[in-house]
């Protein structure tokens, strides 16, 4: 089985997304939440990171994309949206659950 | 399937304890079982009853005490990081118990899953 | 904002620069912050208020929080104006870092160069970031 | 010279709370004037006085009160702040009140320096 | 670490890595993870330890902390082999970042690169990261 | 009288310090303190952002430095140590002063 990994911090303010995608091995699952959500946004200085990982699937938190104003912006390609609920299935999915904080 | 959850920031300051009460209820709604939610580190803060949001807030002390009355989630606060922040019997709110990091440890044999949400 | 008198204080008056740098939501610095740079309003002194870095996000349109249970405070900026807080920028290059432009922005704002923030940082007598 | 200081982060989670302690002792020893030290966010928990470390620790909520005993040290704790993270009255430990922001403002105008320390 | 007693606990044994990211002292995450790494060895289960990113700072040597009025727990870390956490590794890449050799460290580590930090995770049942 | 600025993160967590000198002008003073000295080490990933300004005058908090395992360890050239006493004699030569939270 392999990991999901949440990373809730903003690209542009902590290292931590690159810290992650350092260690994620292809066909892991990395789940943007809360601040994190600001590295799905297509076009900015930090989309290159997620957009050249194509052997990791990556998801970002709808409710989190919504409270922060980016329904309407576009997203890196192959990012997919979950909700809350989404959230548990992908954990029930991978083990471990490693959060990068 | 049986989930533990790690709450390790205050209510408010970090959306860290928001994000582990949506997903403990989603996992509730869907089914699964909560072994426990722990509060360590600034998270013991949580249990503080003398919270008191504005109106128009949201008010998570008391979220997290209906889901533990409603649902018998268990909530557990680190007796260390309680002691060394000031969170002491007198000052839980419904549904908080004081106990040792046993308890963490614990809820990683026992569930399935051990979350962790925090800054 | 609400125990305090328009007329109470009849002290000097200093330049504030409030320097947001910090997302909404995910922390509660944008928030509480917001009410520091009200009270100052308040107390009549000469404020400006500047979004910078993560902090340009605070102002981004169309914050919908009924999903994550948060209470969307991005309409209070429109209220900036009514405190007489009128000097209010954004900086050209976190904006431009985060595919943004003016038209996604809750308040109209003036958009400066960090060169030209650093010049504004320089004229004032007191800087409070959040 | 006449200093504030802004403290943003409780005791413990991050040093802030330690590094405007050592600084604002250190003025007080050059001879400067603290009009005032503002606890802002989460540093109103820094009132706590149930707060309890362990005996090989520093207790910053008794260091506070010793600074405000002995250097007459103001020390306000922001009302919304603390409303919010449940700091009300009965937690006070010695030396510090509760305020409004307005006291914050104050002391950056009367001040000749407002010094933040925070996350 | 007081209120446990070695022999209580009598379940299953999970693998139990603990990720330590972040720097001593600038905050307490440090110090409140490590109690936890020694609790899970109490209890008996297959526990390891990494210092990756700014966590390899946690074991540099020579710590001095009087001057900061905080309590040097670096030692403990010591104390690991006594409660028989035996599998402890910094990352190479992380080490080297900082300008940081074996020779830094105060208690020996085996040293593994990114990829065998990735591959290492794969295999745990729990990650907890500090 | 120019800007004081602290930077209180460590550069390789986050962006704060590049995030300081951006805005820094030329003639300003930068105190790294708590988990901010790591920004101080000469030879890491972090050390060209600071040892490339040199018309910014540079310091670091000596206790930090030390509680930190550092005092022997060499600081990228003209870093200027000082202790608490220090940093109110900093905080009383320079107005504003900026703390890059």
């Amino acid at each position: 089985m392999s990991i999901l990994h949440t990373v809730n911090k903003s690209p542009f303010e902590r290292n931590t997304l690159m810290d992650c995608l350092a260690r994620a091995k292809d066909g892991a699952a990395v789940l943007l939440i809360e601040d994190g959500v600001y590295g799905a946004l297509a076009g900015t200085q930090a989309s290159d990171a997620i957009a050249k990982r194509g052997a990791i699937k990556f998801y970002a938190l709808g409710p989190d994309l919504d409270a922060r104003g980016l329904a309407e912006k576009p997203l890196i390609d192959g990012i997919t949206l979950i909700d809350y609920s989404g959230f548990v299935d992908l954990a029930e999915a991978h083990n471990p659950v490693q959060s990068w904080l | 399937m049986k989930f533990g959850i790690l709450v390790n920031e205050g209510p408010f300051t970090h959306q860290a304890s928001d994000s582990a009460y949506h997903f403990t209820k989603a996992a509730l709604e869907k089914g699964h079982e909560i072994v426990r939610v722990f509060f360590y580190h600034d998270g013991v803060n949580n249990a503080n009853k003398l919270s008191e949001p504005q109106s128009d807030d949201r008010n998570l002390v008391g979220m997290w005490s209906a889901l533990a009355e409603e649902h018998g989630v268990e909530l557990i606060v680190c007796v260390a990081a309680a002691l060394r922040r000031g969170i002491k019997d007198e000052l839980l709110a419904a549904g908080f118990t004081i106990s040792g990091l046993g308890q963490l440890v614990e809820a990683g044999i026992i569930g399935d899953r051990l979350i962790t949400f925090g800054d | 904002m609400d125990d305090f008198e328009d007329d109470e204080f009849d002290g000097p008056v200093k330049k504030f620069l409030f320097l947001n740098r910090k997302a909404p939501y995910g922390t509660i610095y944008a928030l509480e912050g917001l009410e520091v740079v009200l009270i100052t309003a308040a107390f009549d002194q000469d404020v400006s208020m500047v979004f910078a870095d993560d902090g340009v996000f605070q102002i981004k349109k169309d914050q919908e929080t009924s999903g994550i249970n948060m209470k969307n405070f991005s309409p209070t900026y429109r209220a900036l104006e009514g405190y007489e807080v009128e000097k209010v920028y954004a900086e050209k290059e976190s904006l431009e870092a985060r595919g943004l432009s003016e038209d996604d922005l809750v308040i109209p704002v003036e958009v400066l160069s960090a060169a030209e923030l650093a010049e504004l940082m320089d004229t004032q007598d007191v800087i409070v970031s959040f």
